[in-house]
C-alpha cells in the first residue's frame, strides 16, 4: 500500500481549514499565514502529482481505491488522469493568489463585530480562509474522484462553504450603501445556492437512476467510473436509448447550471458581482471548472450515446451562451458584472470546445479551463483591488487611473487582453485550438464563434478606455498604484499566463493522451483533412 | 353449517368447564425491553405517591434514564441473541412480533427516549422563581393560567414531575407498536402511547394557552383517527375472522374470504377487506403525519412543550412507521396491487404539501413541524418500494430523521427571550453572529433536514430513494427530488437569517443549558455526521433488520 | 334476521359519530360522538364476534370500552383546563395557532 | 548563420521586456536602450543580408526551428523561422527605419515623462513586425500580426489622458479584430483542408484541392490584410490613428505595419494564382482604396491626415499590384519599400514642423515655413518629388513599373485600372503639392505674437539626421532598385515573376504618367501656390464636406454598427433580467404564492381540520375500491 497521495493532496487543505477556524479570535494574521503556507503546501502536493503522473501511461493513475457504502455500491476511489491533472494544478496554484488578494477583505467585518460582541466569538477571517480551504479541498476532490457518488457527494457539498463566502464576505463596495449591499449578497447567496442544489438534485435523480441501471444488469450497483466504462465496452452493460438520455440529461442539466450555460447562467452574475474578488475568482475560475470537467468525465464517459445524439443542442446553446455572454458583457455599468458575462462567455467556448468531439476541440476546452482560470484571476483581482481603493463597482465612476496608477492599469490591461485571448497569451491558444477543432466539424458554427472575438475585444478595450483613460475623474486622483501583496498577486500569474501562452507543450503533452482516451469513449475520430481524405 | 348451530356451539363452549382454558405462555425474556419501561413507569408513579417532593425530580430522572438504559441493553442483548435475523419469532401467543424490524425501531425509539428525557430534565434554561429551578413544564397543569393557584404553586416550588413517567408510558405504547402482531395489540397500543402524550402537551410552563389549546386539538383529532382504525380493524376482523396477523394474511393471500354466505351474498366479500384496510391505513397516517390527516401536526407541534415536541416528533414517526410497514408488508402484501396506488398519491401529495406550505412560515417550531410532513413523504416513497430494501431504508431514514429533529428541538429550547422560547424567525435573525456555535449547530441540522451530502439526511433520502428507484418508482424519485429543491429553500432562509443578517438589538440570548441539554445536541450532531459520511455499518444493521416475521 | 343489518347499524352509527364530531362545536359533545364512534366499532366487532363464531371480537369489544374509558379520564381532564382557561367549551374558541 | 534569426526578434522584445517592467530606475537611460537593441536587430539583419547575398540564388532561404509550440494530435504549431529573399527585404526596412525613428524619437519625446515606455512599446512593435514577416507558418504570423495590432493600439493611445487617443486606438484595435478574424478563419480552412498551415506544405499542396476552397482562403487572407492595411472596407481607422505620436504615425501608420497586408498577400502568392476570382477582388479593392485614398487626402487640412489619406491611396498602389499575380508581386513590394522611405520621410518632416509649430496641425495654419526650416523644408521636398513619382527618384520608378503592369493585366480590366493608376498618379500630385504649398510656400497664416504665438524653429539634430536619411532613400532607393531589374531578381526565387505584355510602350506609359504628374501639380499650384489660402476652410461643395469627413465612413459606420449595436445590447441586458432571469425568479414566486394559499387550509379549527381527515379517509376508502374495480 502506497502513499496515499491524492487523499494526501486533498486532505491537506481540509485540515488546514479545520486548523485555520481553531486559531482563536485574536490571531487573525496567525490565521491568514496558516492558511497561505497549507495552500501552498498544498501547491508542492500539486507539483507532485504533476511529476508522478505519466502522461503516456495507463488513463488514471495513483489511484486509490477502498470500500466505502457497500450499500450503495459506493468505493471511495481516486485517480487522476491528465484533464484531472492540470485542474488540480490550476486550483492549487490559484489558491494562494486568492488568499493572498483576500488578505484584508475579512477585516473589516471583524472590526465591526469586535464592538459588538463581547469575546468576539465571531471571527469572519478565520471563517473566510477556512472556508476558502475548505472550497479547495473539496474541489481538489471531486477532480480526483473516479466514483460517480464520491463525485456527486462534494459537488454538492462545496455549495455549502461557497454559499457563506458569498453571503457572508460580500463586497462592501456598493452604489446603494451597507443595507442595500448586505440584501442584494443574500440574495445572491441564496439565488447561488438553490440553482445549484436544484441542479444537484435533479442529478441525484440520475445518480440514483444510474446506480437503479447498474444494478438492474450487472448483478450489483457500481458508481465506479472504471467498472462501469469497461462494462460497458464488453457489452455487460447496454443501456436503453430513452434510459440514457434521461439520465445524460439528469447530469447534464446539474453541470450546465455549474458551468454556467445559457440560459442557466443568470446567478453567476448575481454571485461574482455581489462577493468579494477574490470569492468571485474562486467561483468562476475553479469551482464552475468542476461542471466543465465533468461533462468532459462523466457525461461523456458514462453516456456517449446521448451524448452524441445532445450535441447538435449542446453546441447551439454554447454558440449562444458566447454571444449572449459577450454582448451583455458589452452593456454592463458594472465592473465585476461585465467579468461574469465575459466569464459566461468563455465557458460557452469551453463547452463548445468539448462537444466538438474533436482532439483539438476537447484539448483545446482543457487547457481553455485553465488559462480561463489565470486570465479572469488577473483581471477580476486587480478589479478587486481597483474597486477596492474607490470602493465602487461601477464603471462610470473610474477614469483615467492609467495616470495615477499606472501598473495597476498596466495588469489590468493584460488581464483584459488575455481575457481578449491575444495572441502570445495562454488564452489564445485554448481558444484558436477549440475554434479549430469545432471547425472541422461544425464549419458554420466555427466561424460564427470566430467572429465573436471582435466582441471579446469590444467589451475589454470598451472596458479598459472608461476606467484607464481618460482624464483623471474625481475621486480617483491620488489612488495608490499596487502594493507590494497586490503586485505578488498580479505578476506571478501574468508570468504564467505569458508563459502558458509561449510554451504550453508541458500541458498539452499531459493532456492530449487523456482526450485521447475520452474521445474514444465516445468513438469518435478526428476528421481527416481533405488533401488526405482526397488520396 | 347453519348459524343457529354455530350460535349453539358457541354457547357450549361458553359452558364448558373453565379449567379447559389454557393458560397463556409468554416470553417475558423476548418481551423485556417493553416491560421494564412499563415497569419503571409504574414506579415512577409510586415515586410520585411515596417520595417527598424534593427528591422526586432526581429520582424521576434517575429512573427514567435507568429504565430507558437497560430497557435498550436488552434489546441489544435480543438482537446479539439473533431474536433480530435467525431467531425471530412471535411472542405473546401471537400478540407481538420479536424481529429485526421491531428491535431496530425498538432500539431506536429508546435511545431517541433517553435523549428526550435528558431534555425534559432540562431546568436551567429560565432563571430560577422563589429560589427553585424550573423546567418547561407548568407547576400545576390544573391551575388556571395566570391564576392565582398557578402562582401559588409557583411560589411553593411545585414541578410536574409526573412527565417522567408519562413519557415512559408513551415510550412503552410506542415500543409495542410496531411490534405488534394483531389488530387489538396494535389498538391498545396506539392508545397506550396515544393518552400520555395528550397531556404531555397540555403541560406548557409558559403559552399554557396554546399548550392547552395543542392538547385539546390532538387529543380530539387524535380519538378521531383511532375511531377510524378501531372501525377499520373491526371491518378487518369481519372479513378474516381473526385479529392476527399471520391468520389475516393467509386468508388475504388467498383470499378464502370466510365471510357469511349471507353477507357474502349483500356485499363483494373483498369490500370489508378494502374497506378495513383502508380505514386502519388512516389511522396510521394519521399518526405517521401524512396529508391529508397533517392538520394536527403544526399546531400540536408548535403549542406543545418544545421537549415533548421533539418526543413526538422523533419518536411517534418512528413507532407510527413501524406499525405501517408492519401492516403493509405483513397483512396486506396480498393487496398491494389495492393500496399502492393510494399511497402514491399520499406520498406524492405529503412530499409537496409539506414542502411548499413550510416555505411561507413565519415560526420555527411549525416550520419543522411542516418540514417533518415532508420527510414523512419521502420515507412513504421508501414504503411503497415493497421490498427488503425498503423496509430497511425506511429502517435507516427513521433513526436518521428522529436524531436530527430531537436535536434541531433542542436547540429551539436555547434561543430564549423575556416570553420564553422565540421562537418566531425574526428573532433568530443574526443569531450567527451573536453565538455561533449553536448558529452553526443548528446549520448541520437543517443541512441535514436538506439533504445535504455528508450529512445523515442526505444518506437516508438516497437509501429511500433509491429503494423507490429499483421498484420502478421513478417517477416518485423525481417528485421526491423536486420537493426537497422546494424544501431547501426554507431551511436555507433560515440559514441566511441566522448568518447574514444583521442581529436585532432586542434579539433573544442564548441559555446556557446543564450538560443534559448539550449531551442531547450532541448526540445529534454526532448521528448526524457520523451516518452521514460513515453510513455504512448502520445500514448493514438496518439491512439485516429488513425482514418481518410473518 | 340478516346479520348484515347489524353491520349496516354500526356504519350508521360510526357516520352519525363522525358527521357530530364534525359538526358540534362543544368539546364535550365533539368527544360524545368519538365515543358514539368507538361503539359503532364495538358493535360491528360483536357482531363479527357472533358471525365468525370466535370471541376475539367479543374481547375486543371489552378493551375497547376499557380505552375509552382512560380516554375519557384523559380527555375530560384537558377538556376541563381548556374550559377554566376560557371559560368556554367550543373548540372554535381554540383557534389561536393557525396558517 | 541561421542561429541569429531569433536573435532579429529576441533583441527588441527584450528591449520592451525591460523597459516595460523596468521601472522609474531605466527613465534616463531607457530611450538610448532602445534605439541600441534597435539598431543591433538592424545591423543583425545586415550581418545575414551580408551572408545571404554570398549564397546561391536558390539556397538563399534560411529556416531555424525554435521549438514545438501546440502539439495536438494533427495540429502541429511550431515557432520556427524563415528568412528568404522577402522575408529579408521588410526585416531591412523595418529595422532600418525603426532605428531611424527610434533616434528621431528620442529628440521628439524629450519632454514627456512616459519616454522609457514610449520605447518600450517601440521595441514591442519591431519585435512583432519582425515575428510577422519572419514566422514560418500562419499561426506565428498571426501572432505577429496582433502584436502589432496591440503595439499600434497602444502607440495610438500613448496619450491616453486625451479621449481622442483613446478612442482611436480602440477604434483601430477593433478594425483591425475583424480582420484578424479573417486570418483565423483562414488558417482554419487551411487546417481543415492541408492539415497544416506551414508555408511551405500549404503553397505545395494548392494544387491538390478545389479552387473553391483557395478563393475562400484568399477572401479571407484579403479580409484580414484589408483591416491591417487600412483598405476598403477596413479604412476607417487609419485617419484617426494620427492621434498617436507622429514617430508612430511615420513608423507604423506609413512605413511598416500597414503594409503588412501587402505583404501577407505577396507571402500567400500561391494561393493567390490558384485562385484569380480572389485576385480580382484584391485588384478590386486596391485600385478602390487608391482613389478613395487620394481623394480623402485631397479634403484634408490636418497634415497627417492627409498623409494618412496618400498611404492608404499608395497602399492602394502596391494591393493592386499584388493582386496582379506574379507580373505584380515584385513592383508591389518594390514600391513598397520606396514608400517606407519617402512616407517614413513626410511624416517624420510634419513631425518636425508640427514641432515647430507648437503641434499645431492645421495646415491652413502654416505657411511660408521654407525660411523658418530649412532642413525639413529640403527633405519633405525631396519626399514629396519622390512620392509624386518626380522622374528619376524612387517613387517614380515603383509606381511606374505598376502602373505598367496594371495596363499589362490585359483586356478591359487591364485599361480600367491602367487608367485608375493613372488617375491616382494625377490626384497624388495634386494632394501632395497642395500640402507643399500650403505648408512651406505663400505667406504666413500664423502670428509670432498674440495668445496663440507660435515660433517656427528647425528640429534638433537627432530629428533631422534620420529625416535626411531617409531622404536619400526616398531619392535613390528606387533608381537602385530598378538597376538593370535588381530587386525584381532579388525577389525572383519567392514570389517569381513574368513580364506582362502591356498593350502600351513603356515609354508611352511613362509620358502618361508623367502628364498626370504636370496636370496633378499644375491644378494644385494654381489653386494654392498662387492665390492667397484662408486660414479657415471655406464651407466648400457637397462632395467636398463629404470627402473632409472621409466619405462619411464614420456616420455609415455609427448608423449600420454602433447605434443598432448599443440597441442590441441595451435590449439583451433587458431581457437577461425580465425574462431568463424572471423564469427563475417567476418560479420562485409561484412557488411561494402557492404556499400562502395552501397555508391558509390551516385555519386554525378543529373541526376543519377534523373535516380534512374525514374527506381524506372517503377519498382513500373510495380510491381503494375503485382499483378494485377497474
Amino acid at each position: 500500500m502506497s502513499f496515499p497521495l491524492l487523499t494526501a493532496v486533498a486532505v491537506l487543505p481540509a485540515a488546514g481549514a479545520v486548523a485555520t477556524a481553531a486559531v482563536p479570535a485574536a490571531q487573525r494574521t496567525l490565521a491568514k499565514w496558516l492558511a497561505l503556507c497549507v495552500s501552498l503546501a498544498t501547491v508542492v502536493l500539486a507539483a507532485v502529482v504533476l511529476v508522478r503522473f505519466d502522461p503516456d501511461g495507463d488513463r488514471y493513475q495513483l489511484t486509490e481505491s477502498h470500500a466505502w457504502i457497500a450499500d450503495f455500491g459506493v468505493r471511495y476511489e481516486l485517480g487522476v488522469d491528465g484533464i484531472g491533472a492540470v485542474l488540480v494544478a490550476l486550483t492549487a496554484v490559484l489558491i494562494p493568489f486568492v488568499i493572498l488578494a483576500g488578505w484584508h477583505d475579512a477585516d473589516t467585518a471583524d472590526d465591526e463585530k469586535t464592538a459588538e460582541t463581547p469575546g468576539r466569538r465571531w471571527r469572519p477571517t478565520q471563517g473566510f480562509f477556512a472556508l476558502i480551504l475548505a472550497v479547495e479541498a473539496m474541489v481538489l476532490i471531486s477532480f480526483l474522484a473516479t466514483d460517480v457518488f464520491l463525485f456527486y457527494i462534494f459537488f454538492e457539498a462545496m455549495l455549502i462553504p461557497l454559499y457563506f463566502l458569498i453571503g457572508g464576505f460580500g463586497d462592501r463596495a456598493h452604489q446603494h450603501g451597507e443595507e442595500e449591499a448586505s440584501r442584494q449578497r443574500s440574495y445572491a447567496a441564496v439565488k447561488f445556492l438553490l440553482y445549484n442544489l436544484a441542479g444537484g438534485l435533479i442529478m441525484l435523480a440520475a445518480v440514483i437512476g444510474l446506480y437503479a441501471v447498474t444494478a438492474d444488469q450487472l448483478g450489483e450497483g457500481t458508481f465506479s467510473l472504471q467498472a462501469i466504462t469497461e462494462a460497458r465496452a464488453n457489452g455487460e452493460l447496454d443501456m436503453a436509448t430513452g434510459t440514457e438520455r434521461w439520465l445524460f440529461l439528469g447530469f447534464f442539466f446539474a453541470f450546465a447550471i455549474k458551468a454556467p450555460l445559457f440560459p442557466l447562467h443568470t446567478w453567476l452574475p448575481n454571485a461574482m458581482g455581489e462577493s468579494t474578488a477574490p470569492v468571485a475568482v474562486l467561483i468562476t475560475a475553479v469551482v464552475d471548472k468542476v461542471g466543465t470537467f465533468a461533462m468532459l468525465r462523466f457525461c461523456l464517459g458514462l453516456f456517449p450515446e446521448a451524448s452524441e445524439w445532445a450535441t447538435p443542442v449542446v453546441l447551439v446553446l454554447a454558440l449562444i451562451s458566447i454571444i449572449y455572454g459577450a454582448l451583455l458583457a458589452v452593456g454592463q455599468r458594472d465592473i465585476k458584472r461585465l467579468i461574469a458575462y465575459a466569464s459566461i462567455s468563455h465557458f460557452g467556448f469551453i463547452i463548445l470546445g468539448i462537444f466538438a468531439m474533436t482532439s483539438q476541440g476537447q484539448g483545446g476546452a482543457t487547457l481553455y479551463m485553465v488559462n480561463h482560470g489565470l486570465s479572469t484571476a488577473v483581471l477580476m483581482l486587480v478589479a478587486g483591488f481597483l474597486i477596492s481603493r474607490r470602493g465602487s463597482r461601477l464603471i462610470a465612476d473610474y477614469g483615467g487611473v492609467q495616470k495615477v496608477a499606472p501598473v495597476l492599469a498596466g495588469s489590468f490591461l493584460v488581464g483584459g487582453l488575455a481575457t481578449l485571448s491575444l495572441p502570445g497569451l495562454a488564452p489564445f491558444i485554448s481558444e484558436f485550438l477549440v475554434l479549430v477543432g469545432t471547425f472541422s466539424r461544425y464549419p458554420v458554427i466555427g466561424i460564427i464563434a470566430a467572429a465573436t472575438i471582435v466582441l471579446a475585444a469590444l467589451y475589454v478595450l470598451v472596458l479598459y478606455q472608461r476606467t484607464m483613460t481618460g482624464p483623471v475623474k474625481a475621486g480617483i486622483e491620488g489612488m495608490a498604484d499596487l502594493r507590494v501583496r497586490e503586485l505578488a498577486v498580479a505578476a506571478p500569474l501574468i508570468a504564467l499566463l505569458i508563459f502558458l501562452g509561449v510554451f504550453p507543450k508541458p500541458l498539452t503533452d499531459i493532456v492530449n493522451p487523456a482526450v485521447e482516451h475520452t474521445l474514444s469513449d465516445v468513438r469518435q475520430h478526428d476528421p481527416a483533412p481533405d488533401v488526405e481524405a482526397a488520396k | 353449517m347453519s348459524t343457529t348451530q354455530s350460535l349453539h356451539s358457541l354457547w357450549t363452549s361458553a359452558a364448558a368447564e373453565p379449567d379447559k382454558i389454557p393458560s397463556p405462555h409468554i416470553e417475558y425474556a423476548q418481551l423485556s425491553p417493553t416491560l421494564i419501561v412499563l415497569g419503571a413507569a409504574l414506579v415512577g408513579i409510586l415515586i410520585e405517591a411515596f417520595v417527598p417532593r424534593r427528591a422526586r425530580y432526581n429520582a424521576q430522572v434517575v429512573l427514567a434514564i435507568a429504565g430507558l438504559a437497560s430497557a435498550f441493553a436488552a434489546v441489544i442483548a435480543l438482537a446479539l441473541d439473533g431474536y433480530g435475523t435467525t431467531k425471530a419469532k412471535i411472542a405473546a401467543m401471537g400478540a407481538i412480533a420479536v424481529d429485526g424490524p421491531a428491535l431496530f425501531l425498538q432500539g431506536t425509539i429508546l435511545l431517541v427516549g433517553v435523549v428526550a428525557v435528558f431534555t425534559f430534565a432540562e431546568r436551567r434554561l429560565d432563571p430560577k422563581k422563589h429560589g427553585n429551578h424550573v423546567d418547561s413544564f407548568t407547576p400545576q397543569a390544573a391551575a388556571t393560567p395566570g391564576g392565582e393557584a398557578e402562582r401559588e404553586a409557583a411560589r411553593a416550588g411545585f414541578t410536574t414531575t409526573e412527565v417522567f413517567p408519562l413519557a415512559l408510558f408513551a415510550i412503552a405504547g410506542m415500543l409495542i407498536f410496531p411490534a405488534a402482531n394483531d389488530l387489538l395489540t396494535l389498538f391498545i397500543a396506539l392508545e397506550v402511547f396515544s393518552l400520555p402524550l395528550y397531556i404531555l402537551c397540555a403541560l406548557a410552563r409558559r403559552n399554557r394557552l396554546m399548550s392547552q389549546e395543542a392538547a385539546v386539538k390532538y387529543f380530539l383529532l387524535g380519538a378521531f383517527s383511532s375511531a377510524f382504525l378501531l372501525f377499520g380493524i373491526a371491518l378487518l376482523y369481519g372479513y378474516a375472522g381473526a385479529v392476527d396477523y399471520s391468520s389475516i394474511a393467509r386468508v388475504v393471500s388467498n383470499s378464502e374470504a370466510n365471510v357469511d354466505p349471507a353477507l357474502a351474498g349483500t356485499m363483494g366479500n373483498d369490500a370489508l377487506l378494502l374497506i378495513g384496510g383502508a380505514m386502519i391505513l388512516v389511522g396510521m397516517l394519521f399518526k405517521v403525519g401524512a396529508v391529508p390527516f397533517h392538520m394536527w401536526t403544526p399546531d400540536v407541534y408548535q403549542g406543545a412543550p418544545t421537549p415533548v415536541t421533539g418526543l413526538m416528533a422523533s419518536a411517534t414517526k418512528v413507532a407510527g412507521f413501524g406499525a405501517l410497514l408492519r401492516l403493509l408488508y405483513v397483512v396486506l402484501p396480498g393487496l398491494r396491487w389495492d393500496w399502492e396506488p393510494v399511497m402514491w398519491g399520499a406520498a406524492i401529495i405529503t412530499m409537496l404539501g409539506g414542502a411548499i406550505v413550510a416555505i411561507t412560515q413565519t415560526d420555527i417550531k411549525r416550520m419543522l413541524a411542516y418540514s417533518s410532513i415532508a420527510h414523512a413523504g419521502f420515507m412513504l416513497a421508501g414504503v411503497i418500494a415493497t421490498s427488503e430494501d425498503g423496509v430497511s431504508s425506511v429502517l435507516f431514514y427513521l433513526a436518521a430523521y428522529s436524531f436530527v429533529t430531537l436535536g434541531a428541538f433542542a436547540v429551539v429550547t436555547l434561543v430564549r427571550d423575556a416570553g420564553g422560547e422565540a421562537t418566531h424567525l425574526s428573532k433568530w435573525a443574526g443569531l450567527g453572529r451573536r453565538s455561533p456555535l449553536v448558529a452553526a449547530v443548528f446549520a448541520v441540522f437543517l443541512l441535514a433536514f436538506a439533504g445535504i451530502p455528508l450529512t445523515s439526511g442526505f444518506t437516508g433520502k438516497f437509501a429511500v430513494f433509491k429503494a423507490a428507484a429499483e421498484s420502478g418508482a421513478g417517477a416518485l424519485v423525481v417528485i421526491g427530488v423536486i420537493s426537497s429543491a422546494i424544501a431547501a429553500f426554507f431551511y436555507i432562509r433560515v440559514i441566511v437569517l441566522m448568518f447574514f443578517q444583521e442581529p436585532k438589538v432586542d434579539g433573544p440570548s442564548v441559555a446556557v443549558p446543564s450538560p443534559m441539554t448539550i449531551t442531547a445536541i450532541t448526540v445529534g450532531v454526532a448521528v448526524t455526521v457520523v451516518l452521514g459520511v460513515a453510513p455504512q455499518y448502520f445500514l448493514d444493521l438496518a439491512g439485516q433488520a429488513g425482514v418481518f416475521v410473518r | 334476521m340478516n346479520p348484515v343489518n347489524y353491520l349496516y347499524l354500526a356504519a350508521l352509527l360510526f357516520t352519525i359519530g363522525a358527521s357530530g364530531v364534525l359538526i358540534r362545536r362543544n368539546a364535550i359533545i365533539v368527544f360524545m360522538c368519538v365515543e358514539l364512534m368507538l361503539n359503532a366499532s364495538n358493535l360491528a366487532l360483536v357482531a363479527f364476534s357472533r358471525l365468525h363464531g370466535n370471541l376475539d371480537g367479543q374481547i375486543m369489544a371489552f378493551f375497547t370500552m376499557v380505552v375509552a374509558a382512560a380516554e375519557v379520564v384523559v380527555g375530560l381532564a384537558i377538556i376541563v383546563t381548556l374550559f377554566r382557561s376560557r371559560h368556554s367549551a367550543s373548540v372554535d374558541d381554540a383557534s389561536l395557532m393557525k396558517l | 548563420m541561421e542561429s541569429l534569426i531569433g536573435l532579429l526578434v529576441g533583441a527588441p522584445l527584450l528591449g520592451a521586456a525591460v523597459l516595460l517592467c523596468g521601472g522609474r530606475r531605466l527613465d534616463r537611460a531607457g530611450h538610448w536602450l532602445g534605439t541600441a537593441l534597435a539598431a543591433s536587430s538592424f545591423v543583425i539583419g545586415l550581418l545575414l543580408f551580408a551572408d545571404m547575398l554570398g549564397e546561391e540564388t536558390e539556397q538563399r532561404a534560411m529556416h531555424q526551428h525554435l521549438f514545438s509550440w501546440i502539439p495536438v494530435n494533427g495540429f502541429q504549431a511550431d515557432v520556427a523561422f524563415q528568412l528568404d529573399q522577402l522575408s529579408m527585404t521588410f526585416v531591412l526596412l523595418i529595422t532600418g527605419v525603426g532605428t531611424l525613428i527610434h533616434l528621431y524619437s528620442i529628440g521628439y519625446m524629450e519632454h514627456d515623462e512616459r519616454r522609457r515606455r514610449f520605447f518600450g512599446y517601440l521595441n514591442l512593435f519591431l519585435a512583432a513586425m519582425l515575428l510577422l514577416v519572419l514566422a514560418d507558418n500562419f499561426l506565428l504570423l498571426y501572432v505577429g500580426w496582433e502584436g502589432v495590432g496591440l503595439a499600434s493600439y497602444l502607440l495610438i493611445g500613448f496619450w491616453q489622458h486625451k479621449p481622442s487617443a483613446a478612442t482611436a486606438a480602440k477604434k483601430a484595435f477593433l478594425v483591425n479584430r475583424v480582420g484578424d478574424v479573417g486570418l483565423s478563419i483562414a488558417i482554419m480552412i487551411m487546417f481543415t483542408t492541408f492539415g497544416t498551415f506551414a508555408f511551405g506544405p500549404v503553397f505545395e499542396a494548392t494544387g491538390e484541392t478545389s479552387e473553391g476552397k483557395l478563393t475562400a482562403i484568399g477572401l479571407m487572407l484579403l479580409l484580414a490584410a484589408c483591416g491591417k492595411s487600412a483598405q476598403v472596407p477596413l479604412q476607417s481607422w487609419l485617419g484617426d490613428a494620427m492621434e498617436g505620436p507622429t514617430p508612430v504615425s511615420a513608423l507604423i501608420h506609413a512605413a511598416t505595419m500597414v503594409t503588412a497586408g501587402v505583404y501577407l498577400i505577396t507571402r500567400s502568392g500561391a494561393i493567390f494564382n490558384a485562385a484569380p476570382d480572389a485576385q480580382t477582388v484584391v485588384v478590386v479593392v486596391g485600385a478602390v482604396t487608391l482613389l478613395f485614398g487620394a481623394f480623402v487626402g485631397c479634403a484634408k487640412d490636418d497634415i497627417k491626415k492627409a498623409l494618412a489619406g496618400s498611404t492608404m491611396s499608395q497602399i492602394g498602389y502596391m494591393m493592386l499590384a499584388a493582386g496582379l499575380g506574379p507580373i505584380g508581386y515584385a513592383f508591389a513590394i518594390m514600391h513598397l519599400v520606396t514608400h517606407g522611405f519617402f512616407k517614413a520621410g513626410l511624416f517624420l518632416g510634419a513631425g518636425s514642423v508640427m514641432h515647430g509649430m507648437n503641434d499645431e496641425v492645421d495646415m491652413r495654419r502654416y505657411g511660408g515655413l521654407r525660411k523658418y526650416m530649412p532642413v525639413t523644408f529640403v527633405t519633405f521636398g525631396l519626399g514629396y518629388l519622390a512620392i509624386i513619382g518626380f522622374p528619376g527618384l524612387s517613387g517614380f520608378f515603383s509606381k511606374d513599373q505598376i502602373i505598367e503592369a496594371a495596363f499589362a493585366k490585359g483586356g478591359t480590366q487591364g485599361w480600367i485600372l491602367g487608367s485608375v493608376t493613372l488617375l491616382g498618379a494625377a490626384i497624388t500630385a495634386y494632394y501632395m503639392t497642395r500640402v507643399m504649398a500650403l505648408t512651406f510656400f505663400g505667406e504666413k497664416r500664423w502670428s509670432e505674437t498674440g495668445k496663440d504665438a507660435v515660433h517656427p524653429h528647425e528640429s534638433p539634430k537627432s530629428m533631422t539626421i534620420p529625416m535626411i536619411v531617409l531622404a536619400f532613400g526616398s531619392v535613390f532607393a528606387g533608381g537602385l532598385f530598378k538597376w538593370n531589374e535588381s530587386f525584381v531578381h532579388w525577389l525572383e526565387p519567392v514570389t517569381q515573376f513574368e513580364h506582362g505584355h502591356s498593350p502600351l510602350s513603356a515609354t508611352a506609359v511613362t509620358s502618361m504618367t508623367v502628364v498626370a504628374l504636370v496636370i496633378g501639380v499644375g491644378t494644385a499650384w494654381l489653386q494654392y501656390g498662387r492665390r492667397p489660402v484662408p486660414a479657415v476652410a471655406p464651407r466648400g461643395s457637397l462632395l467636398t464636406r463629404a470627402v473632409r469627413r472621409d466619405f462619411l465612413q464614420d456616420d455609415l459606420n455609427h448608423v449600420a454598427l454602433v447605434k443598432p449595436g448599443e440597441y442590441l445590447t441595451r435590449g439583451l441586458v433587458y431581457v437577461d433580467h425580465k425574462l431568463v432571469d424572471g423564469v427563475v425568479n417567476g418560479t420562485a414566486a409561484t412557488v411561494g404564492g402557492a404556499s400562502g394559499r395552501l397555508r391558509r387550509v390551516q385555519n386554525g379549527f378543529v373541526r376543519s381540520y377534523a373535516v380534512s381527515m374525514f374527506g381524506g379517509a372517503a377519498v382513500l376508502v373510495a380510491a381503494t375500491l375503485l382499483m378494485r374495480a377497474v
